[in-house]
C-alpha cells in the first residue's frame, strides 16, 4: 500500500497532466475536496494574512498593508494564468517549465490532472502563487513604494517563484532526487523567506528602527487573521494530498498538531523569558509551526509533528530576536525568522521524521526508493533547502537593485513619517 | 468665574461624579488625555522585546464654577481621587472671565 | 460531451424535482461540494456583505447596516422555507411556480433534485434568496427605517425575487427562451441592482449629499468583507454547477479571472485619473468583476473571463461617477453601478463569450440547441436583461410608495443626523 | 430505509472504530465533506466565537478573551491527542473510554472508522474538544487568571467533556440508552452551559457588577464572529452526520431555520418589550437557537426545527433576564442561559420532534428500536440532560476549589481595573 | 488676547466654521470631549437590560483671537448653534498672556 | 504659575518630550486634536471621487511651570517643533491661579 501511495503522489505532484476525455477518469470526491481547498488557501491571503498583517503595522500604514496583499492577489493571479503556470507546470527541462501552457492553452473543461480537473490543479496553486509574494510584504512593510512593490513581486513570482516551483513539483531536478516537500517548506516559506531578509537589507530599516517601538496598531486584526491562516492551511496542507483520503486527513491532523505546539512553545519561552505570554507570540508561534509542518505534513505521524511543532517555537523565537534585536535587520514583521526558518526547519524535520523506523515517532516513508536512510534523505533535504534560498536571495537581490536604480524602492521620508495611507492611497484606516 | 481643571485617574471618574451631583455640580466636560509625570508606564511585551511606554491614560474635567464654590470642588474631586500612590493627578484653577449659554443667551453665573 | 452536460444543466437548474427513494441515485461527491458551497454563500452576506458595507458608513451607523444585512439573512430564510422556494421551483406556469411546496411539503432526507438532495439544493437557493435583498441595504443605507426596511425586503423577495428566479431557472419563460445565466446575473444581481436605484430613488438622498463628504469610517472591515465576499463567491459560482466536476473548476477559475482582472482595472483607472490607486477602488473593481462573471461564470473560459473583468473595472467605474457625481442620486454605496451594471453587463457578455468559436476566447458553447450564432444569443440576454429590469424597477417602486405612504420609509432628521445606530437599535459601534 | 440510517448512524457515532486495510472502504465523498466540516468546526472557535466574546469585553480586556481562547484551542487539542480521545472514544466501560487510543496509538493513514479515515474523525472530535472549554470563557471573562484558567480548562476536559463525550458518542450508558443527541446538545453545551454557571458561581461577579454598565466595547467584532459561528456551524451539525448524504444536508437545512428563528424571536422580544431591537439582541437569538437545534439537527425536519428556534428565542431571552437581573450572577457573557438553557432545551425537544408522528412537524424518528413514543424517549432525554449537568456541576465546583485553594483563580483587584490585557499579556488591542 | 472656549453639538461644526471663515477666523483647535450637563444622555440595550449613559458627546471649539474679534466670534458661534434645546453648549472666555507662531517666531496678535 | 499650551505636529512629540526632560520638565499632559489653520489638509480619494479634509491631526501639550521657567520651556519647544513649514503650531501661554497635586495636597509651585 505504501508504493501504491507514492505513486499515486509522484503521479499527482511531478506530472499531474494526463488529459481524458468526458468525465471519466475524474473523481468527484478529491475534486470537492480541492475545490473547497483552493478556497481555503485563497481566504489564507485574503483577508487571513492581510489582517495578520495589517494589525501588526501602525495605524497609518494599515491601509498600504491590506492594498499590498490585495493587489498581490489579483496581479498574481493574471500571471500566473498568463506564463507562470506554464513556468512551473508545462513539460520543460530541469530548472524550468516550458511555454505550452501559456494562457491556459489546450486544457478545458475535461482536461483532467491526475483525477481532477486540470482547471482545478492550476486555481489550486495559484493561490500558492498569490500567497507566497504576499508573506514578503511583511519584510518591507511601512515604506516601500507602491508601484516598485508590485513591479517587485511580479518578476520575483516570474524568475524566483515559478522555476523554484518547477523544481520541486513540476518535475525538476529536486523533485528527481526525491525532495519531500509535501506543501511548500521550500517553495512557499524558504523563497518567500530568503526574499523578505533580502528585501528588507536592501530596503534598509524603517526611520527611527529600532530605537522607536513601532507597536501594533491592532491586535484584534492580527489575532483574527491568524484564526483565518490555520483555518485556511488546513486547505494548504490537506489540500496538497490532492485527494480526499488518508493522507489529507493525516496531514491535517499534523498540521494541526504543530500548530498547536508551535504556539505553546513560543508562549511559552515568552512566559519564562519575560514573566508573561502574549497573544502577539502564541499566535506567532502557530505560524512557525504551521510553517514549518508544511513541507513535512504529508509524511510524519503526529508524534512526529508533536516535535517539529515545538521545535519550531523555539527555533524561531530565537532567531526573531536574533534578526531583529542582534543584527538589528528590520524585517518589519519578521517573515524571514518565522517563515524562512520555519520553512528550513520544517524541511530538514520532514527527511527526520518520514522515516518509518522512529516507533512512535515514525512517518510514513520517503518518497524515492533508492533513499534508505535518514542521512541519505536529510541529505537530498539540506540540498533543496541550500539550492533554494541561494538561488532565491541572489535574484531577489539583482532585481531590487535594479527597480531601485531605475524607479526607487522607498517612498519619501516625509511619506513615512505622515503614513502610507495617505500618501500613497489617499486614503485613511479609520475615523471612528 | 474659575475653570476647574482635573486630571485624574479615568476609573475615578463615577466617585467624582457622584461627590460633584451631591454638590449641585452637574456640568462638566471630559476629555481622554495622556499624561506624563512621575507615575511610570507600562511595559509591553512585542515579539520577544519589551518595550516601556511612558504615559498613562488619564481623563481630564474641565468644570467651571463660580470662585465660591471653588474649595468646594477642589475638596470633593480630592477626596474621590486620593489613594496616595505616584500619578493622582492634579488639580489647575484658572479665570474664566466670561461666561456664556448658547441657548439662552444667559451669561456668567446664570450660564454654569 | 457538450450535450451531456447541456442535459445534465437544463435537468439540474431548471427542473430539479426527480424523486427516488434511499441513497439510491445520490452523489455524496457533488453533495459534499454543494453542502460547502451552501457555507460558502452563506458566508458571503454574514459576515462578508455585511462588513464591506458596515466599513464604508458613518461610525454612527454601523451596526444599523449589520443589523440589516443579518436581520434579513434571518428573515429571507424563513420566507424562503415558507414559501419562497415554492414560488420559484414549485411546478408552476411561464411565471412563478406554484404552491406545492410551501414548508418544503414532500421533501424529506431521501429526495432527491438532480442527484444531490433537494433539501440541500434548496437550502444552497436559500442563500442566494438571503443575499439578494441584503444587497440592497447599500443604497438606503444610513436613512432607512429599520421596520419598513424589513417589510420592503420580505414582500420584495416574494414578489420580485421568487418570481424572476422561476423565470431563469425555475423552468419559467427565460429559461425556455435559452438564457445563460449560470449563477444570477439576472436572479441576483439585476434585480439587487435595479432594485437598489429605485430605492435609492424613492427615499431620497442623505441629508448632506453631495456637498458633506460622507467617507468611510473602517476600511479595514471593508477590506476583511471583500476578501469573504471573494471567497464566498466561489461557493456561489462554482457551486451552481451543482456538481464537482470540470464545469464547476472551470466557474472556480473565471471567477478568480474576472475578479482580480477587475480590481486591477479600476484600481489603474484611478491611479491614471488620480493619481493614486486605493484600496477602496480596488476591493469594488473586485466586486464588480464577480458580479459581471456570475452569469457567464459556467459558460466562458479564462480569457474571455479576462475581457469580461476588464470590461468590469471600466464600465462599473464609470457608471459609479455618472450616478452618484452627475445624476446626483445618492445610492449611497454604489449598488446599481456595481452589481446592477456588472449584472447587465454580463449577462450580455456571457452571450458572447460562450461561443465556442472565438479561438482563445472561446467559452463551453451555448445552452440551446436552436440558439447557434452570438446574435442570436445576445438578443435573448437582451431580452433576459431588460425584462428582469424592468419588471424589478416597476415592482419595487409600487412596494415602496405603499410603504411609505403607510408607515414611511425614513427615519426622522435627527435620527439620521445622530445616526441609527442609537436612535433605531440603542447600541454604539465602539467604545475603545 | 430508516433502519439502514440508523445502522449508520450508530455505526458511525457510537463504535467508530473499524479497522480496514487501504483505501477500501473509504468514502471519498464523505472524507472530503468532514475535512471540510473539521476546518469549518475550527472556524467556529477561531475565530469566530473569539471575536464573538472579545466584541462584547470592556476595550482594556478585549486581548485577554481572545488569548484565553487561541490558547484553549492549541492546549486541547494537544491534551486530545495525547489522552483525551482515547478516554473519549476507546474501548472502555459504559463511563470511560480507556487507555488503548492515547497518542492516537494504532492510528495510521489508512485506519478507517466507519467509512472515514479515523484521523479525520479524531480530528474532526478535537476541534469539538476545542471549542467546548471555550465557551465557558464567557463566564469569566475581565477577571480570571491566565494560569488558573488554563488548569481548569486541561483538567476539566479530561474529567468533564471527554468522559461525557464517552457517555453519549463513545459507547457509553446515555448511547445505549438510545440517548438522542446528534451534534453535542449534551456533550457540549450542557457541560459548557452548567461548567459556566458554576465558574462564575465560585469566582464572583466582576467588581462593579451589577451596578456600572459593563457594555460591549466593539460589537462590529461581535457580529463578526456571529456570523462565523453560524457558517462554521453547518460544519458542526451537518458535519456531524460524518457523511455528505441527505442526512447532512438536512441538519444543514434544520440548523440554518433555528437559528433565523431564534434570532427573529430574540429580536421580536427585545422590540416588544423595550421599544428597540439590538444587533446584540439578534445575534444571541441567533446562537440561542444554533445552541439549541444542535442535539436535535439530525432528527427533525424544517417545521420541528422552526418551533425549535422560537422556543430559543423566548426561553433563552428569559433564562438571561433570570440569571443576570434577578438572580444577580455575573455569568459574564451569559453562557449558561444562552448555551447552557439551549442545550437543556434542544436535548428535550429533539426528543419531541424527531417523532415521526407529527404531521408536518415529524422528524426522522428515534435511534432506538425499543423505543415507540414521545414520553419514553423524552424520559430518556431527561435522564441525559440531569446527568450531564448534576455530572458537570460538580466535578467543575470541585476543580475550581482545589485550584482557587492553591494558585488562586482571579487576578488581583488592581488589575481588575487597569485591565488584563496590560496586566497579564503587556499588551494593548488598539492603538489607532 | 483671549481664548474663547465653545462646547458644540458636533454636527454643528461645519456650520460654525463657515461662519468664522466668513469673519476671517481660520485658525482653531478641536477636541472629541465629552459632556455631562442638563441634556440627557441616552439609553443603550444589552442583552435585555436597558443602561442609561449619562454623557452626550460633544466638540470642543478652541480659538484664540485678539480682543476686539471676541464679541463678533461669540456672536458667530452662536449664532450657528443655537437651536433653542437642552445641551446647546456653552462658550468660555479666558485670557491669553502670550501666543507665539512656532514657524515665524512671531508673537501675539502677529501670531494669531 | 503658568500653563503653556503648544499645538504641534505629532511626529515631534518625541524630540520634545527629549529635551524637556533635560530642562526637569517631566509632567505633561497631551491630547490628541484637530487643527485647523493656514496649513493645507489633505484629499481623499472615495470610489472615483476626491475630497478635501481640512483639517489636520495634532498634538495638544499642556504644561503647568512657574513663571521663570516658562521662557525656557517655550524656547525648548520651539527649537524642537520648529521646520520653517506652515502647520508648525502654536504656542498660548495663560495664567495658573493655582495648582494643587491630588496625591499629596501640596499647592502651587510644590504641585507641579
Ligand atoms: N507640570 C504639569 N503640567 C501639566 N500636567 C501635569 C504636570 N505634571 C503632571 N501632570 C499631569 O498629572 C498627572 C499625574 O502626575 P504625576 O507626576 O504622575 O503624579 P503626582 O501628581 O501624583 O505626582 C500626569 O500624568 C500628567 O497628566
Ligand atoms: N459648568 C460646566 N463646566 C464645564 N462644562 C460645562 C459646564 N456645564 C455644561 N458644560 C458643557 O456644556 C454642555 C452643555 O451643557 P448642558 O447643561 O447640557 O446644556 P445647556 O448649556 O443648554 O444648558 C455639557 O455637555 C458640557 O460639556
Ligand atoms: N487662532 C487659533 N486658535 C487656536 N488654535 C489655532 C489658531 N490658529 C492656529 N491654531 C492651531 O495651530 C495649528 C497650526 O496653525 P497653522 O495656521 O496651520 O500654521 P502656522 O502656525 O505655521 O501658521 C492649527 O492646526 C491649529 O491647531
Amino acid at each position: 500500500m505504501k508504493s501504491t501511495r507514492l505513486i499515486t503522489l509522484l503521479g499527482l505532484l511531478a506530472t499531474p497532466f494526463s488529459v481524458l476525455a468526458g468525465n471519466e477518469g475524474l473523481s468527484g470526491a478529491n475534486t470537492a475536496w480541492i475545490l473547497t481547498a483552493t478556497a481555503l488557501v485563497l481566504f489564507m491571503t485574503i483577508p487571513g494574512l492581510s489582517l495578520f498583517y495589517a494589525g501588526l503595522v501602525r495605524a497609518k500604514n494599515v491601509l498600504s498593508v491590506l492594498m499590498q496583499c490585495f493587489s498581490l492577489t489579483c496581479l498574481m493571479s493574471l500571471l500566473w494564468l498568463i506564463i507562470g503556470y506554464s513556468l512551473a507546470f508545462a513539460d520543460g527541462n530541469d530548472w524550468v517549465g516550458g511555454l505550452s501552457k501559456v494562457m491556459f492553452a489546450g486544457i478545458g473543461e475535461d482536461t483532467l490532472s491526475g483525477d481532477i480537473p486540470e482547471t482545478l490543479f492550476a486555481t489550486f496553486q495559484m493561490t500558492f502563487a498569490v500567497i507566497t509574494p504576499a508573506l514578503m510584504v511583511g519584510a518591507f512593510a511601512e515604506r516601500m513604494k507602491f508601484s516598485a512593490m508590485l513591479i517587485f513581486s511580479a518578476i520575483w513570482m516570474l524568475v524566483v517563484y515559478a522555476p523554484v516551483t518547477h523544481w520541486v513539483w513540476g518535475g525538476g531536478w529536486l523533485a528527481n532526487l526525491g525532495l519531500l516537500d509535501f506543501a511548500g517548506g521550500t517553495v512557499v516559506h524558504i523563497t518567500a523567506g530568503a526574499g523578505a531578509l533580502v528585501a528588507a537589507l536592501v530596503i534598509g530599516n524603517r526611520k527611527g528602527f529600532p530605537g522607536t517601538p513601532m507597536l501594533p496598531h491592532n491586535l484584534t486584526l492580527t489575532v483574527t487573521g491568524a484564526g483565518m491562516l490555520w483555518v485556511g492551511w488546513f486547505g494548504f496542507n490537506a489540500g496538497s494530498a490532492l485527494a480526499a483520503n488518508g493522507d489529507a486527513a493525516m496531514a491535517m491532523l499534523v498540521t494541526h498538531i504543530s500548530a498547536s505546539a508551535g504556539a505553546l512553545t513560543w508562549m511559552t519561552v515568552e512566559w519564562v523569558r519575560f514573566g508573561k505570554p502574549s497573544v502577539l507570540g502564541i499566535v506567532t508561534g502557530m505560524v512557525a509551526g504551521l510553517g514549518t509542518i508544511t513541507p513535512a505534513s504529508g509524511f510524519v505521524g503526529p508524534a512526529g509533528a508533536l516535535v517539529i511543532g515545538i521545535s519550531a517555537g523555539i527555533v524561531c523565537f530565537y532567531m526573531t530576536q536574533l534578526i531583529k534585536r542582534k543584527f538589528k535587520i528590520d524585517d518589519s514583521l519578521d517573515v524571514f525568522p518565522v517563515h524562512g526558518v520555519g520553512g528550513i526547519l520544517g524541511t530538514l524535520l520532514a527527511g527526520v521524521f518520514a522515516s518509518t523506523e522512529l516507533g512512535l515517532f515514525s512517518g510514513q516513508g520517503f518518497l524515492k526508493e533508492e533513499i534508505t536512510s535518514i542521512g541519505q534523505q536529510l541529505s537530498v533535504q539540506a540540498t533543496g533547502v541550500a539550492a533554494t534560498f541561494v538561488y532565491t536571495a541572489v535574484v531577489t537581490f539583482v532585481i531590487l537593485k535594479i527597480i531601485d536604480a531605475v524607479l526607487g524602492l522607498r517612498v519619501e521620508e516625509e511619506t513615512e513619517i505622515s503614513g502610507l495611507d495617505l500618501a500613497e492611497h489617499e486614503e485613511r484606516g479609520y475615523s471612528l | 468665574m474659575k475653570m476647574v481643571t482635573a486630571i485624574i485617574k479615568p476609573f475615578k471618574l463615577d466617585d467624582v461624579r457622584a461627590a460633584l451631583s451631591e454638590l449641585g455640580v452637574a456640568g462638566m466636560t471630559i476629555s481622554e488625555v495622556k499624561g506624563f509625570g512621575r507615575q511610570k508606564g507600562h511595559t509591553e511585551l512585542y515579539r520577544g522585546a519589551e518595550y516601556v511606554i511612558d504615559f498613562v491614560p488619564k481623563l481630564k474635567l474641565e468644570l467651571v464654577v463660580s470662585e465660591d464654590r471653588v474649595d468646594q470642588v477642589v475638596e470633593a474631586i480630592i477626596e474621590n481621587t486620593r489613594s496616595g500612590k505616584v500619578g493622582d493627578g492634579k488639580i489647575f484653577i484658572t479665570s474664566v472671565d466670561q461666561v456664556v449659554r448658547i441657548r439662552t443667551g444667559e451669561t456668567d453665573e446664570d450660564a454654569i
